[in-house]
């Protein structure tokens, strides 16, 4: 709202998140330019200014030609850029660039590890550090193990800093660990703060774009050079002092195999622009589950814990807990703190069970072994080797990529519970599927056992959801679910309680962690009225989250408080403070500002971390304390202290002149100029020496499955990404029975696999059926009128859906050819009000390296009139 | 009487989301087409395709595009509903006084008056209104009155993300009007205008800002009241009647006179027949 | 694009042509009756109640049309009383509220007349007081005929007059419906009256040329209103291509186009058959023997009313259906 | 300029109409009506929009223990009361005859399903999740490296579910040592 541009790219936002997008068009009335860069012609793009074209998949290309346009025209911002970004910091001499390596970067070899992580090649990225500071013992390959998944940018490489910190000086074994940490520490990394040095991260990066030319990016993207440039100078107009850009993106970035690579592109193009904690800046993720944020801050994600601590796993140093916090403490920066956060998690999980002697319980922690995600869980299910599933609020026959295999490796499990609202796809996999409707599966050969458990929904209980900019907010139950209808609280509550049961008189050692498993939820009370008496207390769930102290139990108000001998008990270190007392649930504080006040509306729920609405927003004041300009003031130095609009993310007396301390751990070896205090070095990162596993700088790569040759580079495809060579999940690319870009996607009436909107009839009327966007030109190539039935085939899977003939729809040149997209979106399934086939039957199981994100958005395939 | 309340429709903001279509039926519990289960139209995203009983809010879609796409590419949308005309087609032909004009200057089909006569379905120069198919009365937007009467925005233009739907005191959305054709013509925008000044059936409270010509948006250019055509239709019907009637009594006249001055001749022989058949 | 392809069609189909149809004909035989009730002798008085024994039961099939035809039909009586508070509901300026009153005030004289009628009636029922025939008789008779004459006037016209107070297609955009429908509702029901006549015979005779008089002066009005109104409607005529046309075409052809053909046919085939009786001896006998109709050459045959009939229905339903089926439907 | 030509349409039409009745019908412009509104005597309950991350504010509104409306929060800063048509369809999550309200299941090879008592298929969840921990629980990879984990079972979901959810699952699986733990936020 307070943008004077805003791109939108990578997102279909007016379609996908109406509401927000409510913001842009704030903005829009008050003047701003709107742009949409997008495959095709959406809703976003009727409201946009600027809608420029582009081949799905080819991002980095058109973002990286942003970038040359901005080096090359000297727009950047060079105040900024200097002093808070890494681009004065000096890289190693052994460091190689794809210029040189034809696509690739220094430190390629083979992957030797388990096939089941799907890598078809990996890097060594010593070659990748610091000219100082370079231990660079971390493999690549346990990228997928660490990288972390959240889709904002800013935390990009926040907690991937650690590795390579990792010091051999012998610490101590036991609480305080800050002697251990302080033992770490390195000097900080030379600079050349002139930018001239041609092994600063500024020259490298000039080098590594310098290719990417408005003529490259029509090659390669298809979108013409005048619509290119036209963005180009818009971005540069509007991003200065006085200015500022911001940009939006969603699925269409990070569903590829390159996803992280492209947010990092968008990151690298905002700092230099300097748009990074800056009001009407940043880059805005927007996610599409109410609390997708939440369930990766909490993280049900088998690499991660709490707060964003990587899972324990056998890839890593992670023996012992000292082994542990050894190589996850970052020794400069917030997360020197680890130690703290790290053992006040295990006394959430274990309580008094957890203590000094035994480590606090971290030998019965389950460790991971490689990549337990989504992709190859699939894979390991047909193998047979996963015997039971738990599929909650989660529809994989429908939104799972190659849902075909993925049903066929539901039939194979054992035992198989949902709870959702409805009989989902997943839930009725056995009887309605179209593998049982075709014969390929037998019903009655079907051996697994199926259980459908009715869910309650928002307004019939306690919770809270975390939206896509960490605002955490409370929902209270208006009424009891109808039935036997229960809370998915109630359910995980209630079956951990028979499993305690089970396992409360266990001596063997494989059973201490969920014998001495802290779980106490009952409610005091039942709720007077309800027909559900053992319903569990979310706001005591909710408590030893934001934690509390050992002894008394009393409420956390901030994670300063938390210390590294178990007297602090904290399950999440980011959400501490969210309950500070009894009685004061900020989550659910609803009081928001009056018109006149600073719009930050901090009485309006809690933004995690420590109720802050906009990360590193010390940023947004030049480094000597003062606002860059009036019209963008945020935060400021007042002399004594930070003060501003927001609560600033920043040590509060720490003066702009402060000096790094060498010898010192956590941000008192950050300036008073580094914003960027969960980085290793306090800076925005134009170059990422760790965190990535597949390259230090975004690299325009080609989708696994493209109908043209990389225009840009030797090397077609990302040379370490994940895929699973299978009969069921074959790829083609550059193959002519497959000439077309087919994309995926979502509409406003529908959401996601449909569960939720596809059985609401209020819903359901709006987008009744499964639909093909083609454009008039491909359509009447193929002799396919509007409605007609068409056939898309890919080689996983064919299906059919009606023509929707559009010219929003339109062919691009790439390299010389004209090549068609074709429009898909993908809510439909076989249960429900409105019914139509899997679109993801035709998509691959295909990842990338750092987070094991599927590609979702680039295909190749083939239309026929059915 | 409150002051005349009204919705303006800036189409130029409108994001086709159809947020109001389900806040309208949520609020009014409105039964959906089928159930639910609605055939693809075809019609861009548009799969409601029109107001009526069960559509008291309906966007429509429009794809402006030329063949290279340059020239010209526009997705125009609005949102649709009952322009509570300030004079109403519906309300003047119901024939049971079940619509009525509110305190705020809305027009109001009464649900336990209507008999399901549908006069004033034709009578709309909108086709707004239709006969829902649960209560069997004819319905359109009420402008949520219920809403209206405890100071609460009706349910669209509350869910409206892009305040596309605007509701207020009429004199205050006039305003807002103007102001803003005023600057879409400084940007340069000079089709901007507004749908439904008093030129039209005498103001419509529900209006619209357009950037192309009404029929585009399927909206007539010069709506008219049915009631035009009551007194030039009821004179030609009563003309008609005068000239048969006096016809039937010239022709019974001449005919007596033909009868006595012809007197009986043979083809009027059976004639006789039939007047002695009648004879009492 | 015209104006009224922005509405919505009213869902007025068979049910409402039908009643059309048979408003029509009740009124114009009331009217028919009326007028030789007033103004004809004594020798078309039988005729004449002839019209009102026509019109009543015509009549009847009216209100379950209309009131099955409503959503609602439980509230049919809103029609007629507030149903909010006690008060007459009646709004002259809404053709479905006047006309609704008219139906049923035209109701009470139909009624009436038809009663005075039968009682007079050589086929009165038994159990029917023949003194009823005091209703139809005298100064108070033509009262109630110039009364009944009226509303059936405006029972005939209104239905165009609802039709074209809308903003639908064809029906708006001319103000001549209530005009045709008169004129249809005449000619159909002098046929339909005149058929009726023709097959009592005897003392309904001499009212046979002029009621065939009346079927072709109405039918001449109806097919040039006809005219007029498909040449004001312009380009809009495209609307009947399909199978509305077919209907209209019917409405032309077998209402008005075949029954007077049919007529001047059979007029030249009496006249010419006159001219040669003349020649001869015995004329008469020879007319009868030849079993000519007594009529003069005015009696309606069973073919020729039903053709006037389909064809009064046909026009009813091709401009009904036709608009019916346009706009955003 | 006291009267505009708004005013002068109405009583014009007014008059003109209205000054020519004779039997009662009241003409005047406004009829006032008393409206019974759905959300009078009900409780309203801050909440939060279930679809998308934009973390929208509703209000449920509820009586006698039942749902009677859901919109918009007019005081929320994220929304200001506007919703998507998802937003404004969340009272059809709650109150919708295809809604599932008793436990089914399905036995291995059967063609239907069967209702289930809550209490019983809990036991028998319970049951099968314990049967299989314990056999695929393994305490250390092949290098003598600890693992106390189990592959056997995947936990999947989360991202629509509560914080509180997440915090109790991803709890009980690694009490269990079960590490497949997955949601959306990778889709």
């Amino acid at each position: 709202m307070h943008s004077d541009c805003i791109v939108i790219e990578g997102s279909n936002m007016a379609e996908c998140h109406p509401v927000a997008f409510r913001w842009v068009m704030q903005a829009k009335l008050a003047g701003a330019t709107v742009i949409h860069v997008d495959p095709r012609f959406t809703r976003t793009s009727a409201m946009a200014d600027i809608h420029a074209p582009l081949r799905a998949g080819t991002d980095i290309a058109f973002l990286g030609g942003l970038i040359h346009h901005v080096i090359e025209h000297e727009k950047y911002f060079k105040e900024y850029v200097v002093h808070y970004t890494n681009a004065a910091t000096l890289v190693r001499d052994d460091f190689k660039d794809t210029e040189e390596l034809e696509g690739v970067f220094s430190g390629l070899h083979g992957y030797d590890g388990d096939p089941l992580n799907g890598f078809v090649g990996q890097y060594d990225t010593a070659s990748w550090q610091y000219v100082s500071g370079d231990t660079g013992t971390q493999r690549a390959g346990d990228g997928a193990m660490t990288g972390q998944v959240s889709q904002n940018p800013a935390k990009r490489g926040d907690m991937a800093g650690k590795g390579p910190e990792v010091g051999a000086n012998p610490p101590p074994q036991g609480p305080p660990f800050d002697g251990m940490v302080r033992a770490m520490k390195k000097p900080p990394p030379p600079r050349d703060e002139t930018l001239q040095d041609p092994r600063c991260v500024f020259q490298i990066v000039k080098r590594h774009f310098s290719r990417y030319t408005p003529e490259m990016v029509e090659r390669v993207t298809g979108c013409p050079k005048d619509v290119f440039l036209k963005v180009a100078e818009a971005i540069t107009r509007n991003s200065n002092p006085e200015r500022t850009t911001a940009f939006c993106y969603a699925v269409g970035w990070t569903q590829h195999t390159y996803g992280p690579q492209l947010i990092g592109t968008c990151a690298m193009l905002q700092l230099l622009l300097g748009n990074i904690g800056r009001p009407g800046g940043g880059i805005l993720a927007l996610r599409g589950h109410a609390t997708i944020q939440g369930s990766t801050d909490i993280p049900t994600l088998y690499h991660s814990i709490h707060g964003y601590m990587p899972a324990l796993s056998t890839l890593k140093q992670h023996e012992t807990l000292a082994d542990y916090l050894k190589t996850e403490t970052l020794p400069a920066s917030y997360w020197s703190n680890t130690p703290k956060f790290f053992v006040s998690y295990l006394k959430s999980m274990y309580g008094a069970a957890a203590t000094v002697e035994n480590d606090f319980g971290y030998g019965w922690h389950p460790r991971i072994a490689g990549d337990h995600s989504h992709l190859p869980m699939t894979i390991a299910m047909m193998e047979g080797r996963v015997k039971g599933m738990f599929a909650m609020g989660q529809n994989p026959a429908v939104g799972a990529q190659n849902a075909r295999l993925q049903r066929k490796a539901l039939a194979k499990l054992e035992w198989l519970v949902v709870k959702d609202n409805f009989e989902t796809e997943t839930a009725a996999f056995w009887r309605t599927s179209p593998e049982v409707q075709n014969g390929e599966l037998k019903t009655e050969e079907i051996q697994t056992e199926v259980f459908l458990f009715p869910s309650a929904q928002v307004g019939e209980m306690d919770g809270s959801f975390t939206n896509t900019q960490r605002l955490v907010q409370w929902h209270a139950k208006a009424a009891d679910p109808p039935g036997d209808c229960r809370s998915d609280l109630w359910f995980t509550v209630h079956l951990g309680k028979r499993l305690k049961a089970h396992y409360a008189a266990s001596t063997l050692p494989r059973d201490q962690g969920i014998k001495h498993l802290v779980w106490d939820f009952d409610a005091d009370h039942p709720e007077p009225g309800s027909r559900i008496p053992d319903e569990p207390d979310a706001r005591k769930v909710l408590r030893e989250v934001n934690g509390y102290r050992s002894a008394d139990g009393r409420h956390l108000t901030s994670a300063a408080e938390l210390k590294d001998d178990g007297s602090t008990t904290c399950a999440s270190w980011i959400y501490c403070g969210i309950y500070p007392e009894p009685g004061k649930n900020l989550a659910e504080s609803r009081v928001p500002d009056a018109p006149e006040g600073p719009q930050t509306h901090l009485g309006w729920a809690f933004a995690w971390p420590s109720n802050r609405r906009t990360l590193y927003n010390r940023a947004s004041a030049r480094p000597d304390g003062k606002p860059w300009s009036e019209r963008k003031k945020y935060v400021w130095w007042d002399g004594k202290r930070w003060t501003g609009h927001d609560v600033p993310d920043f040590p509060l007396t720490k003066a702009p002149d402060a000096p790094a301390k060498p010898d010192a751990i956590g941000l008192d070896a950050h300036a008073g100029t580094d914003p960027f205090i969960l980085k290793v070095d306090g800076k925005g990162w134009l170059f990422a020496p760790t965190g990535l596993v597949d390259g230090p700088l975004p690299t325009h790569y080609e989708p696994v499955e493209s109908p043209v040759q990389n225009p840009l580079y030797k090397q077609q495809t990302s040379p370490v990404l994940k895929m699973w060579r299978r009969d069921d999940n074959v790829i083609a690319s550059q193959d002519p029975r497959y000439p077309h870009v087919l994309t995926t996607y979502r509409l406003t009436e529908h959401h996601l696999s449909g569960v939720m909107s596809r059985w609401l009839p209020w819903l359901a009327e709006l987008q009744p059926e499964l639909f093909v966007e083609l454009s008039p030109e491909l359509a009447g190539a193929h002799g396919i009128d509007n409605l007609d039935l068409v056939r898309i085939a890919t080689p996983r899977g064919a299906i059919t859906a009606k023509a929707l003939v559009t010219r929003r729809m339109r062919p691009l040149q790439i390299d010389g050819k004209t090549v068609h997209q074709v429009g898909l979106p993908w809510h439909w399934g076989y249960q429900g009000l409105v019914t139509g086939e899997v679109v993801n039957n035709l998509s691959a199981l295909v990842g990338d390296p750092n987070v094991s994100i599927h590609e979702g958005k680039a295909f190749v395939c083939n239309v026929e009139k059915a | 009487m409150a002051e005349p309340m009204g919705f303006f429709t800036d189409t130029t903001v409108c994001i086709g989301c159809k947020a109001c279509e389900v806040a309208c039926k949520s609020w009014n519990q409105i039964s959906s087409t089928n159930g639910g289960q609605n055939v693809l139209s075809g019609d861009s995203y548009d799969n409601t395709r029109k107001l009526d009983g069960e559509h008291w809010r309906h966007v429509k879609f429009i794809e402006q595009f030329s063949e290279d796409r340059v020239s010209e590419s526009r997705w125009l949308m609005m949102s649709d509903v009952c322009k509570h005309c300030v004079q109403a087609g519906c309300l003047e032909v119901c024939p049971t006084g079940a619509i009525i004009r509110t305190e705020f200057d809305t027009v109001v089909i009464q649900q336990d008056a209507c008999i399901g006569c549908r006069a004033c379905l034709p009578a709309c120069p909108f086709g707004v209104i239709d006969i829902n198919p649960v209560t069997h009365t004819a319905q359109k937007c009420t402008l949520c009155y219920d809403r209206m009467q405890v100071g609460m925005t009706p349910a669209c233009a509350q869910a409206c993300p892009t305040a596309s739907i605007q509701f207020g005191p009429l004199v205050q959305l006039r305003k807002k009007a103007e102001d803003r054709v005023a600057q879409l013509h400084s940007q340069g925008k000079e089709e901007a205008y507004i749908y439904g000044d008093e030129a039209i059936l005498g103001g419509l409270n529900s209006f619209y800002l357009l950037v192309d010509n009404p029929e585009v948006y399927g909206l007539p250019v010069a709506p008219k009241l049915p009631s035009r055509n009551l007194w030039r239709s009821s004179f030609a019907a009563a003309f008609g009647a005068a000239v048969l009637g006096l016809w039937g009594l010239v022709s019974l006249r001449t005919r007596k006179r033909g009868a006595k001055a012809e007197g009986p001749s043979s083809g009027d022989g059976g004639g006789d027949g039939g007047k002695k058949g009648a004879a009492p | 694009m015209r104006d009224v392809l922005f509405t919505a069609p009213a869902h007025w189909h068979w049910l409402i042509v039908v009643y059309f149809f048979f408003g029509g004909l009740s009124a114009g035989s009331y009217v028919l009756g009326a007028l030789l009730h007033l103004f004809g002798g004594a020798q078309e008085r039988p005729a004449s109640r002839l019209g009102y024994l026509v019109s009543l039961p015509a009549l009847l099939a009216c209100p379950p049309l209309l009131i099955v035809d409503l959503d609602r039909p439980e509230r049919f009586w809103h029609l007629f009383l507030w149903s909010q508070r006690p008060g007459v509901m009646f709004k002259w300026w809404s053709p479905m509220s006047i006309g609704s009153w008219a139906l049923l005030l035209f109701g009470a004289f139909s009624f009436v007349s038809f009663v005075g009628a039968l009682s007079a009636d050589p086929w009165r029922p038994s159990w029917l007081p023949e003194r009823l025939a005091v209703l139809g008789r005298g100064i108070w008779g033509k009262v109630l005929a110039a009364g009944g004459a009226g509303f059936a006037f405006f029972i005939a016209g209104y239905t165009g007059v609802l039709l074209s107070v809308t903003n639908r297609p064809l029906w708006a955009e001319t103000p001549l419906l209530g005009l045709l429908f008169t004129a249809s509702a005449m000619a159909a029901s002098a046929a339909l009256v005149g058929f009726v006549a023709s097959r009592r015979g005897g003392a309904f005779v001499p009212a046979l040329p002029w009621l065939s008089r009346m079927e072709h002066a109405a039918a001449l009005l109806e097919l040039l209103v006809l005219l007029l109104f498909l040449a004001w409607l312009g380009p809009a005529v495209a609307a009947w291509r399909g199978p509305y046309g077919v209907l209209l075409g019917m409405a032309v052809l077998l209402g008005l186009v075949a029954p007077l053909a049919l007529t001047l046919v059979r007029a030249r085939g009496h006249a010419a058959r006159g001219r040669a009786a003349r020649g001869e001896a015995s004329g008469a006998a020879r007319g009868e023997m030849s079993g000519e109709a007594p009529g003069g050459g005015h009696e309606v045959t069973a073919l020729g009313v039903g053709l006037v009939l389909a064809g009064s229905l046909a026009l009813r339903a091709a401009i009904v259906l036709a608009s019916e089926a346009l706009g955003h439907a | 300029m006291g009267i505009s030509r708004r005013d002068f349409f109405r009583v014009s039409t007014g008059t003109a109409l209205g000054g020519l009745v004779g039997l009662g019908v009241n003409l005047a412009p406004a009829t006032a009506r008393a409206e019974a509104l759905r959300i009078k005597d009900t409780k309203a309950h801050p909440s939060v929009c279930p679809y998308c991350a934009v973390g929208c504010g509703t209000v449920v509104h509820a009586a006698n223990n039942q749902v009677v409306h859901v919109e918009g929060d007019v005081r929320s800063p994220v929304n200001q009361g506007n919703l998507c048509p998802k937003g404004a369809a969340i009272y059809q999550l709650h109150v919708n005859p295809n809604r599932l309200t008793k436990v089914l299941r399905r036995a291995p090879g059967a063609t239907q399903w069967e209702e289930w008592d809550l209490e019983r298929a809990m036991d028998r969840v319970a049951e099968l999740t314990r049967k299989t921990r314990d056999e695929t629980f393994v305490e250390r990879d092949p290098k003598g490296k600890t693992l106390n984990h189990s592959l056997g079972i995947f936990s999947l979901g989360g991202a629509t579910m509560d914080n509180e959810w997440n915090h109790v699952q991803q709890k009980l699986m690694r009490g269990l040592g079960v590490v497949a733990i997955e949601n959306q936020a990778r889709i």
